[in-house]
C-alpha cells in the first residue's frame, strides 16, 4: 500500500536488508522480515494493535513499578468507590484499587494468551493438516477423535484435566489450551482438502519428502493465516473460559486479580457499581482487539501476495 | 479428427464399483460414528470419576450418615469397579435408558427433552441471523479492504467476540428490557402464559404456531429476541472476520480476474465466483459456531433465567451428577456430530476438489 | 407486572435435589414442604419461634413411659380430597425410616429402626396416635424433632398407590406432593418453576392468594431487574451491595437466621493442633470491619454455636480484631511462623469475599491462606474425607434444639477415621475432650429446661474459649419484595418460611 | 482503417520497497480491426499490457496512460460499470493460465454459459447449445461431459480451450489472447485459431496475440509487436519479421527450433547484457 | 530405463488410458505427443507414481515404480509439471523451492546448488529469494525445471516444459537439457506439442489419441512426414514444416502472404 516513490532515508541497513538480489539466506530472511515488519508498520490498524499487545507486555512486565498500588491492598471502608482521582478505576468489594489489580492481572493474560497459542494452535494445526492431507482412515480416526474432543463441552474437558493436573491458573490454562484445538484442527483439514492435491504438493512429494515433512513445511504454511486469526479472535473467550474454570476452583485464585475472575465476581454489582465488572471488562476487549487487530495485520504482512 | 472417447472401451465395472462404494461409505459413515459415540462416553465417563466431587454426596447432602452415604453409592453403583460400570452404562443407553438424574430426581432423557429445545430454539436463531448478517458483512469488508467500513466492521465485529456475554445480557436487559420495554423480561415466556400451549416440540416458538397461539407466539418471541441477538452477535462476530479472511484470499485470485473479463456485475464477481470456493472452509466455520452455541452458553443461559442444556450441564457437572452429565454430553455430541457430518456432506456437494 | 393474586418470586431454586420430605435436605425444597405439608406440631407462620398444633390439636408426655400421646385434628383433607387418619401418621413417620434417606437420622435419634417403629409409633384407634422414644431425652427436644421436616404427613394412600419398585411412593412423591399443606403443588419443573396453588380448605388461616410462583432465576442480578420492573413481587437472593441500592416502590426485610459461620483447622494437620493457634485466629478475625461492609445485613457477629434469639444462645463475643494480640499469642507459644494454610471455600458471595478478607488479617500475624474456591459439592466432599486444612464454612441446625448444634461443635467420641460422623468437630478431626462429651449427654437428658439451657450455655463457652473452630458470625436474610407485599414470614431457617399470609395491595 | 484501441504511453507500475518500479514503460499502440502479435521474452510486460487495457490491474498497481480509447470511449475515464458492460461483450481476454484461471467449483458449462448470459439472455436451450457448439468449435470431444466437468478434471489443454470457447461466445469486437495456445497441440492449435481468424475475417473482430511463439505469430498476425523490458524495442508487418533488424528480434528469431533441425544448439541472446527479466 | 508394459489408468474409475506400452532406453530421448486431453500428462503421473488408479507394468530402472515416490525414486527420476502456476508453492521462495530437495535428501552445500542451479536455468540470483507471485510465467517454469533438476536424477520425465517459455528462454532450456543428457546421460521423457522441440531433442516418439498410443515412430519422420497413422500425418500437417522455422530465417524462401484481413 506504499504510495508512490518514497524518498525514504536510504540507510545502508536498510539497502542491505532490501537488497534485491540477497547474497545469503540470512539477508534474505532478514530483508523478508524486515519487509513484513514494513508492511506491518504501514497498516495504521495493526499499528494500534500492536501497540496495545505492547502495552500489555510492558505493563505485565513493569506491574510493580506501573500500579499505584498493589493489587491485593484491601480496604473495607473504602469499598466499591467508583472512578476518582485517587482510583481511576474505582475500587472494588473488597477496596481494593481496581487499576492496580488490572496492571497486575496484565501478568496474567499474558501468560494465558501465550500458553494457549503455543499450546493448541499448533496442535489443532497440525491434526487438521494431518487428517486432510492424508485422508482415507487416516482422516477417518484423526477426524473421529477431534470431533469426540470438540463434541465434548468444554467444561468437562478442562476440568478432567485440571484434576489431572491439579489446580491453578497455569494448569487451567493449559487445559483450555488442549481444549481448544479441534476447532482449529477442523478449519485446517477444511482448507487443506481444496488444496491437498495441487501440483505444488505433487511436486514436493516426487522429492521424496515425508508425509510428516509435506504436512509441516507446505500444508500448515497455508493454513496458518486463517489460524492466526481464530487463535487472535479466541483469545478473548480464553480469558473468560479461564475465568468459568476459576468458578470451580480450578483457575485463578483468590485473591489474585485475573480479569476473568475480577468480571465474573463484578457480575452482582453490574446495575449499581458498573465499574466492579466492566473495569476488566475494557481491559479484555482493548487486549483482544489489540490481538485481532496484530492478527489480521500479520496475516496480510504474511501473505507474501499483498507483499510487495 | 475428433479423438471419440466414447470409443474408449468404458470399464463395465463401473456402476457397481459405484454401488459398493455407496455401501461402503454408509457402513463406514455408520462405523466411525458409532466409535465417535463410544468414544465419547468413555472419556466423559471416566472424566465423570475423576472429578473431585463425589456424586454420592449429591444424593445424600453433607448431614448424611455413613451408613446412608454407603446405601447411596450402592444404589449409584459406585461400589462397583469403573470398567462394569461404563458398561452397564452404555448397555442402558443402548436401550434407550439414559438412567436417572440424582439433582433432579427424574429420567434424564425427560430432562433433555425439556432443556434441549429451549436451547435449539435459541442457538438457531442465534445462528441464522448470525449467518444472516455475518456473511454479507464480512464480503462487505473484504470488497472494501481498507476503507472505513471495512475497519468499522472488524471492529465491530470484534466486540462481539470480546465482550463478556453476561455483560452484554444484562446491559440489554438492562436497557431494552428494563428501560425501553421493548422486549420481554428473562425467562422463556410470561408466567400468564406457562404451560397454555400443549408442548409437541418443545419449541415454544413452533408449538405455539401449531396451537395456533398468536398471543403466546409473541410472547415467546419477545423473550426469544434479545438473547437470541446476543447469540448471534457473539456468532457474528466470528463468521463475519472468517469470511472476510477467506474473501481476500479469493478476490486476489486470477478466477476472480477472469470472472471480472467476463464483464460479469459486481456481485455475481463476488457473489458467484469469489464466494462459492470459500464455502467449504465458510460451512466449517458455521457449524462450530452452531455446534457451540448448542453447547449453550452458560452465562446467556443464566443471566436469562434460560433453562437450557448449558445450564443443565453445568450444573449436572457441579454435583458430579454423572447421568445427566452424559446424557447431556450425548446429547450435545450427537449434535456436534450431526453438524460435522453434515459439513463433510456439505464439502462434497459444494466442492469438487474435495471429493475422493 | 405479577398477575393480581398470584405471588412470584425470584428465587435461586437449583438447589432442590428432592422434594419428598423423607428425602428433602436443601433450603429451597424444605420451603416447599413447609407450604405444602403439615406436622403433628409445628412452628408456625403466627410466630415461628413458638411450638404450635399443627395436625395434632393437643399433646401429653409421659416423661417416665418415654411417650408422647398426640390426638389429632379433625376434618382435615389431604390436597387429594382424602381424609387425614392415623394412619397416615403412621405410615408417613415409618416410611422415613424405612426408606432412611438423609434426613432420616433426625428421627432415628428417637431410637426408631425400620424394626421397631411399628411399636414406637401407634395409632391407638380413637383420633390419637402415642409416639415413643428409646433415649434419655426429654420430651421437649423429642417435640422439636417431631415438627421437624422429615416429620412431615404425606397422603399415604395417594402415595403407596403411587409406589414404583418398593420405593414406598419416594420417586412420586419428588415430582408431587401429597399434604394437607396451605399449598398444593400445581407444576414443579426442576430449575425453570415451581407453581403452588392455594389449599381453600386449609384448617388454618389463609392462604390469603391464589397461588405462589416460585421462578428460577439463577442470576442475581437479574433478579434484581425483574424486582424493580415489578415482573417480580419478591427477590430472594440479592446481596447487600444491591439491596442497598434498590429503588423506589421495594422494600427490604431482614429475618435472623439460625446458620452459624465458621472457620476450622483440620486436627489432622499437626501444624494446626495448637490451641495458642487456634486462640490467635480469634484475634485475627476482623469481625467489625465485614459486617460493616460487605456483610452489612447478611451477618451479624457472634461466637457461639447456637444463634442469637433462641432459647439457649451465649451471646458474649469476647474477641475483636487484634492483630498485636494474636502476634503475641503466636510468639509466646513459641510457634513458627509464618505458615501456609489450604483454606477451602464455597466459590460464591460471601464466602470468597470472607475468604480473602480473612487472607489479608492473617497474614498480618504470618498465616498465610491460600484460598481454594470449590463448588460446594466439591467442598463438602474434601470436609467429609478430612482432608482439607483449613475450611470456611456454616451450620445450620437441623431442628430447633441446641442439641442439634451441641452436638454438631461440642460433641466427638469416637474421632477415628471410619467413624464418620457429619459433625464439625468429627470432619475437623477435633477429638473433643470427654468431660464435654458427657455435659452434652447429659444436657439432652436434662429434663429441667432451664437447667438444661444453662447446660448448652456453657458448652458454648467452653467451644468459644478453647476449640479449632472459630465461630465468627450469625446470618441473617434479607428479602426484597414489591411494597405491597404483605404478611411474608421467614424464620430462622428456610424451613420456617411461609407463604400462607401472604397479600398483595 | 477505424482505429478500435489506441494507448499512448501506457505505464504499469507496482511499488517495490526499492519505490515504484514500471514493468511496462511507454507503450504505444494501435490498433485497427486486424491480428496484432506481441512477442517478447518471459516477464517483459505483455500480460501487463493486456490486463491494463481492461483495467484489471489492482491497487497497489498502478496504470497511467495519456490515451486509452477504445472505439471512442476514453478506456481511463469510464466508471467502472460501463466498464464492465465493456467487458467480456466488446473486449474480452484470453488469460495466460487456464487452470488457474478457471472457477475452481464450477462446472466448465455454466462458466462458459455465464459469459453468455452475461450479455445477452439466452433461453435456456439456446443457451445450452450454444455452449455445446462453442466447445465443438474449440474441438472439445464430448461437449456434453466436459461441460459437466470441474476445472481440475481437464487436462491443461482443455482448459485452454475452454477459457477460449468462455471469452469468444459473446463476440468481443476486441480480443486479448494472452499464450491462447501454448498447451494446444498443433493440429488443435490450428484449428482453434482458424476459429479466432473467421471471427476477425467476418464480425470484424481486433485481436491481440500475445505469445512467445513467433511462427505462429508470424504466421497468423497482420503486425508485430516485439517487447522486452517492458518498452517496444521492434514493431513491425508479420511479414518483414524475417527482416527484423533489431538484435533483441533477430536473437530470437535465431532461436527457434526447426522441424528439420539440425543444429546442435540453438543460439541465445546473452542475457547478462540485457537487464529486465 | 522405462518401459510400459499394457498400462491403463483411471480416475474415479473412469479410464483415461489404455493399453500403453512403450519402452525409453537408458540415456534416450522419448516424445509423447498428441491429442490435448488424451493422457499424456496422465502416463507422466502414473510414471511418477502419482497416479492412484494404475494398471499393468510399469519399470523404471528394470524396477517397478513404487505406489508412491520414496527417496531413491526421488533421485532417480523427477518430473516438471505442465502448469507452472499450480506447480509452485503459493507461499515458499523460489529458494526454498529449490533447497527442498537438498534438505530432504540431505545434501550438502546448499548454496552453492541452488545458485548453479538458478544459472544452469537462465535465472539471475534477484529470483532467488523471490515468491511465485512474483514472478511471469515462463520464470515459473525455469524454476520448476530447475528444482527437478536439484536431485541430478537419471530420469526426467517432463510435462510441456516449455510451452510457457519465450523462445529465447525456451532455447536456453533446450540447450540446457541436451547438455544436462550429453553430461549425465540422463533420460528424457518428454510430452510436448511441439513437433520441432521433438525434432531437436529426442530420437523416439509416440503419438497418443484417446487414451491410446496410436503409433510410435523415430524423429527421423519428422523430416520426412513418415507416418503410419493418419492422425500422425495430420498432426505433421497442421505443423507445416513448409511454414515454420524456415521462412523465418530464410526471408528469400518466403512465398506464403499473411493471410488476408480486412483493414
Ligand atoms: N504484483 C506484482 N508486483 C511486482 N511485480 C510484478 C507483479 N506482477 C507482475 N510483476 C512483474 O511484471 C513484469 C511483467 O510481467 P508480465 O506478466 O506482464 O510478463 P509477461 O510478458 O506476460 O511474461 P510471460 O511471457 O512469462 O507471461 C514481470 O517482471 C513480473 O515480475
Ligand atoms: N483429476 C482428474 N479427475 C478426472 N479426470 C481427469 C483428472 N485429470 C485429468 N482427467 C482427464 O483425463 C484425461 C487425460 O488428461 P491428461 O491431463 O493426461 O491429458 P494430456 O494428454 O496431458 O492433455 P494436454 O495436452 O491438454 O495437457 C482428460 O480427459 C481429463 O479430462
Ligand atoms: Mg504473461
Ligand atoms: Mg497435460
Ligand atoms: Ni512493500
Amino acid at each position: 500500500m506504499s504510495a508512490g516513490p518514497r524518498p525514504a532515508p536510504r540507510s545502508g541497513l536498510r539497502d542491505w536488508l532490501l537488497a534485491e538480489a540477497p547474497s545469503s539466506r540470512r539477508q534474505a530472511a532478514l530483508g523478508s522480515a524486515y519487509r513484513t515488519w514494513s508492511q506491518l508498520l504501514r497498516n495504521p490498524l495493526a499499528v494500534a494493535g500492536g501497540l496495545i499487545v505492547l502495552g500489555l507486555v510492558l505493563v505485565a512486565a513493569f506491574a510493580p513499578w506501573i500500579a499505584p498500588d498493589t493489587p491485593y491492598g484491601q480496604s473495607l471502608s473504602e469499598r466499591l468507590m467508583p472512578p476518582s482521582a485517587e482510583h481511576w478505576m474505582g475500587t472494588d468489594e473488597l477496596g481494593r484499587d481496581i487499576l492496580s489489580r488490572v496492571i497486575w492481572g496484565a501478568r496474567i493474560t499474558l501468560m494465558i494468551v501465550v500458553l494457549v497459542a503455543v499450546i493448541s494452535a499448533p496442535l489443532g494445526l497440525l491434526v487438521g493438516a494431518v487428517a486432510g492431507y492424508a485422508g482415507g482412515w487416516v482422516d477417518k480416526v484423526l477426524m473421529g477423535i477431534t470431533d469426540i474432543f470438540l463434541s465434548m463441552p468444554k467444561l468437562i474437558l478442562a476440568l478432567a484435566f485440571v484434576a489431572a493436573l491439579g489446580p491453578g491458573i497455569e494448569n487451567a490454562v493449559i487445559a483450555i489450551a488442549i481444549t481448544s484445538w479441534p476447532a482449529y484442527a477442523r478449519i485446517a483439514r477444511a482448507e487443506t482438502l481444496t488444496f491437498a492435491q495441487a501440483e505444488f504438493i505433487q511436486a514436493v512429494r516426487l522429492s521424496g519428502a515425508g508425509h510428516m515433512r509435506i504436512v509441516t513445511r507446505h500444508v500448515i504454511p497455508l493454513c496458518l493465516s486463517s489460524t492466526i486469526i481464530r487463535v487472535t479472535l479466541d483469545m478473548a473467550g480464553i480469558i473468560l473460559t479461564a475465568a468459568g474454570l476459576g468458578f470451580l476452583g480450578l483457575g485463578a485464585q483468590p485473591p489474585l486479580p485475573e480479569w476473568g475472575a475480577m468480571i465474573s465476581r463484578g457480575r452482582t454489582f453490574i446495575l449499581d457499581q458498573w465499574w466492579v465488572a466492566t473495569m476488566p471488562g475494557f481491559a479484555i476487549i482493548l487486549v483482544s482487539l489489540g490481538f485481532c487487530l496484530l492478527g489480521d495485520g500479520l496475516r496480510d504482512a504474511l501473505d507474501p501476495k499483498g507483499r510487495t | 479428427m475428433a479423438p471419440d472417447m466414447s470409443a474408449i472401451p468404458q470399464p463395465s465395472t463401473r456402476p457397481a464399483r459405484g454401488l459398493r462404494r455407496a455401501s461402503r461409505g454408509v457402513a463406514g459413515f455408520v462405523l466411525t460414528t458409532a466409535v465417535t459415540f463410544l468414544g465419547l462416553l468413555a472419556i466423559t465417563f471416566f472424566i465423570g470419576r475423576v472429578v473431585p466431587i463425589d456424586p454420592a454426596l449429591a444424593v445424600v447432602g453433607d448431614r448424611a450418615t455413613q451408613e446412608q452415604y454407603e446405601a447411596a453409592r450402592v444404589a449409584l453403583g459406585l461400589d462397583r469397579p469403573l470398567f462394569v460400570q461404563f458398561l452397564v452404562y452404555v448397555g442402558d443407553v443402548m436401550t434407550g435408558d439414559l438412567g436417572q438424574s440424582i439433582t433432579t430426581n427424574r429420567p434424564v432423557a425427560e430432562d433433555l427433552a425439556r432443556v434441549f429445545p429451549a436451547t435449539l430454539e435459541m442457538a438457531t436463531l442465534g445462528i441464522l441471523a448470525g449467518v444472516l448478517i455475518g456473511v454479507p458483512v464480512g464480503v462487505w469488508a473484504a470488497v472494501r479492504q481498507g476503507t472505513w467500513i471495512d475497519q468499522v466492521i472488524r471492529i465491530f465485529a470484534l466486540m462481539g467476540y470480546s465482550v463478556p456475554a453476561f455483560w452484554l445480557g444484562l446491559v440489554g436487559l438492562a436497557l431494552f428490557y428494563a428501560g425501553l420495554g421493548w422486549v420481554a423480561g428473562p425467562g422463556r415466556i410470561d408466567i400468564f402464559y406457562d404451560g397454555l400451549v400443549e408442548p409437541v416440540t418443545g419449541l415454544l416458538l413452533v408449538d405455539s404456531l401449531i396451537a395456533g397461539d398468536f398471543t403466546v407466539f409473541g410472547n415467546a418471541v419477545s423473550h426469544i429476541v434479545l438473547p437470541a441477538t446476543i447469540l448471534a452477535f457473539f456468532s457474528l462476530a466470528y463468521i463475519a472476520r472468517m469470511t472476510r479472511s477467506f474473501m481476500l484470499d479469493q478476490l486476489g485470485s486470477e478466477h476472480v480476474t477472469t470472472a471480472r473479463v467476463k464483464g460479469l456485475p459486481e456481485w455475481k464477481v463476488i457473489w458467484v465466483h469469489a464466494f462459492r470456493p470459500i464455502r467449504v472452509p465458510l460451512v466449517t466455520v458455521i457449524g462450530l459456531s452452531y455446534a457451540q452455541l448448542l453447547e449453550g452458553s452458560v452465562m446467556i443461559e443464566t443471566v436469562f433465567s434460560w433453562p437450557g442444556i448449558g445450564n443443565y450441564l453445568t450444573t449436572a457437572l457441579l454435583n458430579a451428577d454423572m447421568n445427566a452429565v452424559l446424557g447431556a454430553t450425548l446429547v450435545v455430541g450427537v449434535v456436534f456430530v450431526a453438524i460435522n457430518r453434515l459439513s463433510d456432506v456439505a464439502y462434497r456437494l459444494l466442492d469438487p476438489r474435495a471429493k475422493r | 407486572e405479577t398477575p393480581p393474586g398470584v405471588l412470584v418470586v425470584a428465587q435461586n431454586i437449583d438447589d432442590i435435589v428432592a422434594i419428598d420430605p423423607a428425602q428433602a435436605y436443601e433450603f429451597t425444597s424444605g420451603e416447599l414442604v413447609t407450604n405444602l405439608y403439615d406436622r403433628l406440631v409445628q412452628y408456625d407462620a403466627e410466630d415461628t419461634t413458638v411450638l404450635a398444633p399443627g395436625l395434632a390439636t393437643e399433646w401429653t408426655a409421659d416423661e417416665e413411659a418415654k411417650t408422647l400421646t398426640f390426638t389429632l385434628r379433625d376434618g382435615v383433607t389431604f390436597h387429594s380430597g382424602n381424609d387425614f387418619t392415623a394412619a397416615d401418621v403412621v405410615g408417613s413417620l415409618s416410611r422415613v425410616i424405612e426408606l432412611n434417606l438423609t434426613p432420616a437420622f433426625i428421627l432415628t435419634q428417637l431410637g426408631w429402626t425400620p424394626e421397631n417403629v411399628g411399636e414406637m409409633v401407634v395409632d391407638n384407634g380413637d383420633g390419637t396416635v402415642t409416639i415413643a422414644w428409646d433415649g434419655d431425652f426429654s420430651s421437649a427436644f423429642v417435640l422439636n424433632v417431631l415438627a421437624a421436616r422429615p416429620a412431615s404427613i404425606v397422603d399415604m394412600e395417594t402415595v403407596m398407590a403411587n409406589e414404583v419398585d418398593g420405593d414406598m411412593g419416594n420417586a412420586w412423591l419428588n415430582a408431587n406432593a401429597a399434604g394437607t399443606g396451605p399449598f398444593s403443588l400445581q407444576t414443579y419443573r426442576p430449575n425453570e418453576l415451581v407453581r403452588l396453588a392455594a389449599n381453600e380448605d386449609y384448617f388454618k388461616e389463609g392462604p390469603m392468594l391464589d397461588g405462589i410462583i416460585l421462578q428460577h432465576v439463577p442470576e442475581s442480578a437479574t433478579q434484581q431487574l425483574l424486582l424493580e420492573q415489578g415482573d417480580v413481587d419478591i427477590a430472594r437472593n440479592l446481596t447487600p451491595d444491591q439491596i442497598a441500592g434498590l429503588g423506589e416502590g421495594t422494600k427490604v426485610e431482614t429475618y435472623p437466621q439460625a446458620a452459624v459461620h465458621f472457620l476450622s483447622f483440620n486436627q489432622k494437620n499437626e501444624e494446626l493442633t495448637d490451641p495458642a493457634l487456634w486462640e490467635a485466629a480469634r484475634y485475627l478475625v476482623d469481625y467489625q470491619g465485614m459486617t460493616d461492609s460487605f456483610l452489612a445485613g447478611q451477618m451479624e457477629i457472634h461466637q457461639a454455636f447456637w444463634p442469637n434469639g433462641f432459647p439457649g444462645s451465649y451471646d458474649e463475643t469476647p474477641f475483636t480484631y487484634d492483630p498485636e494480640r494474636a502476634q503475641q499469642i503466636l510468639d509466646e507459644a513459641g510457634i513458627e511462623l509464618p505458615i501456609t494454610v489450604e483454606l477451602d471455600v464455597i466459590n460464591a458471595a460471601p464466602f470468597t469475599d470472607m475468604a480473602q478478607a480473612l487472607q489479608a488479617s492473617f497474614a498480618e500475624a504470618g498465616i498465610n491462606f491460600e484460598i481454594l474456591p470449590g463448588t460446594g459439592a466439591q467442598v463438602i466432599t474434601k470436609y467429609r474425607e478430612r482432608t482439607h486444612e483449613g475450611m470456611l464454612l456454616y451450620w445450620g441446625p437441623d431442628f430447633m434444639d441446641p442439641h442439634s448444634n451441641a452436638k454438631a461443635f461440642a460433641y466427638n467420641s469416637d474421632n477415628s477415621d471410619d467413624a464418620y460422623a457429619a459433625t464439625t468437630t468429627w470432619r475437623n478431626a477435633w477429638a473433643v475432650p470427654e468431660e464435654m462429651n458427657q455435659e452434652v449427654r447429659d444436657a439432652l437428658a436434662e429434663s429441667d429446661p432451664e437447667a438444661r439451657l444453662e447446660m448448652y450455655m456453657d458448652l458454648q463457652q467452653q467451644v468459644q474459649e478453647e476449640s479449632p473452630i472459630v465461630i465468627m458470625f450469625q446470618a441473617s436474610y434479607q428479602v426484597a419484595m414489591d411494597e405491597d407485599v404483605e404478611g411474608y414470614v421467614n424464620g430462622a431457617t428456610s424451613d420456617f418460611v411461609f407463604y400462607r399470609l401472604v397479600t398483595k395491595e | 482503417m477505424s482505429e478500435l484501441l489506441t494507448i499512448r504511453d501506457l505505464r504499469v507500475s507496482f511499488p517495490t520497497h526499492q519505490g515504484r518500479v514500471e514493468v511496462v514503460k511507454g507503450l504505444d499502440l494501435s490498433l485497427g480491426r486486424e491480428r496484432l502479435g506481441i512477442v517478447g521474452e518471459s516477464g517483459s510486460g505483455k500480460s501487463m499490457t493486456g490486463r491494463a487495457i481492461l483495467r484489471l490491474i489492482r491497487p497497489p498497481g498502478r496504470v497511467t496512460a495519456a490515451e486509452m480509447t477504445f472505439d471512442g470511449q476514453d478506456l481511463m475515464a469510464l466508471p467502472e460499470r460501463r466498464m464492465r458492460a465493456l467487458r467480456g461483450a466488446r473486449i474480452s481476454m484470453i488469460l495466460q493460465d487456464p487452470k488457474f484461471s478457471l472457477n475452481p467449483v464450477m462446472t466448465i458449462g455454466r462458466q462458459i454459459a455465464e459469459a453468455l448470459d452475461a450479455h445477452e439472455r439466452p433461453s435456456r436451450g439456446e443457451r445450452r447449445t450454444r455452449v455445446r457448439q462453442m466447445l465443438e468449435r474449440v474441438r472439445i470431444a464430448d461437449p456434453d461431459r466436459v461441460a459437466r466437468m470441474y476445472p481440475h478434471e481437464v487436462s491443461g489443454g482443455m482448459g485452454q480451450r475452454v477459457m477460449i470457447a468462455m471469452m469468444l461466445i459473446p463476440r468481443p469486437a476486441l480480443l486479448i489472447a494472452d499464450e491462447p495456445t501454448s498447451a494446444l497441440d498443433v493440429s488443435v492449435q490450428a484449428e482453434v485459431l482458424e476459429l479466432i481468424d473467421e471471427l476477425v475475417r467476418d464480425e470484424g473482430m481486433g485481436l491481440i496475440l500475445i505469445s512467445h511463439d513467433l511462427a505462429l505469430v508470424s504466421r497468423f498476425c497482420d503486425r508485430i509487436m516485439v517487447m522486452a523490458g517492458g518498452e517496444v524495442v521492434e514493431s513491425c508487418a508479420a511479414a518483414d519479421l524475417r527482416h527484423a533488424s533489431h538484435p533483441y528480434t533477430r536473437g530470437l528469431i535465431e532461436a527457434v527450433p526447426r522441424m528439420d533441425e539440425t543444429r546442435d544448439w540453438l543460439p541465445v541472446l546473452d542475457r547478462a547484457a540485457r537487464a529486465g527479466t | 530405463m522405462i518401459e510400459l508394459r499394457n498400462v491403463a489408468i483411471a480416475y474415479d474409475g473412469h479410464r483415461v488410458v489404455e493399453g500403453a506400452s512403450f519402452a525409453v532406453p537408458e540415456g534416450g530421448s522419448f516424445a509423447l505427443v498428441g491429442e490435448s486431453g488424451s493422457g499424456k500428462s496422465t502416463v507422466l503421473k502414473a510414471i511418477a507414481g502419482l497416479a492412484p488408479e494404475r494398471e499393468g507394468t510399469i519399470l523404471v530402472d528394470g524396477a517397478p515404480v513404487p505406489p508412491r515416490p520414496t527417496l531413491e525414486s526421488a533421485r532417480l527420476m523427477q518430473m516438471v509439471f505442465q502448469d507452472p502456476y499450480a506447480s509452485l508453492h503459493p507461499r515458499r521462495t523460489v529458494d526454498a523451492a529449490l533447497s527442498e530437495p537438498l534438505a530432504i535428501h540431505g545434501l550438502k552445500d546448499r548454496d552453492a546448488r541452488v545458485e548453479r542451479a538458478l544459472r544452469d536455468v537462465g535465472l539471475d540470483r534477484r529470483f532467488r529469494f523471490r515468491y511465485p507471485h512474483q514472478l511471469s510465467g515462463g520464470q515459473r517454469q525455469r524454476v520448476a525445471i530447475a528444482r527437478a533438476l536439484m536431485l541430478e536424477p537419471r530420469v526426467m520425465l517432463l510435462d510441456e516444459p516449455t510451452s510457457a517459455l519465450d523462445v529465447s528462454v525456451q532455447a536456453e532450456i533446450l540447450n540446457l537439457l541436451k547438455r544436462l543428457r550429453a553430461e549425465r546421460g540422463l533420460t528424457y521423457l518428454m510430452v510436448t506439442h511441439n513437433l520441432p522441440v521433438v525434432g531437436f531433442l529426442c530420437e523416439r516418439m509416440a503419438v497418443m489419441q484417446g487414451g491410446r498410443i496410436v503409433e510410435e515412430a523415430p524423429t527421423a519422420a519428422l523430416r520426412t512426414g513418415d507416418f503410419a497413422t493418419e492422425y500422425a500425418r495430420h498432426l505433421h500437417g497442421a505443423t507445416g514444416a513448409d511454414l515454420m522455422g524456415p521462412d523465418l530465417l530464410e526471408p528469400e524462401s518466403v512465398d506464403t502472404a499473411p493471410m488476408e484481413t480486412e483493414k
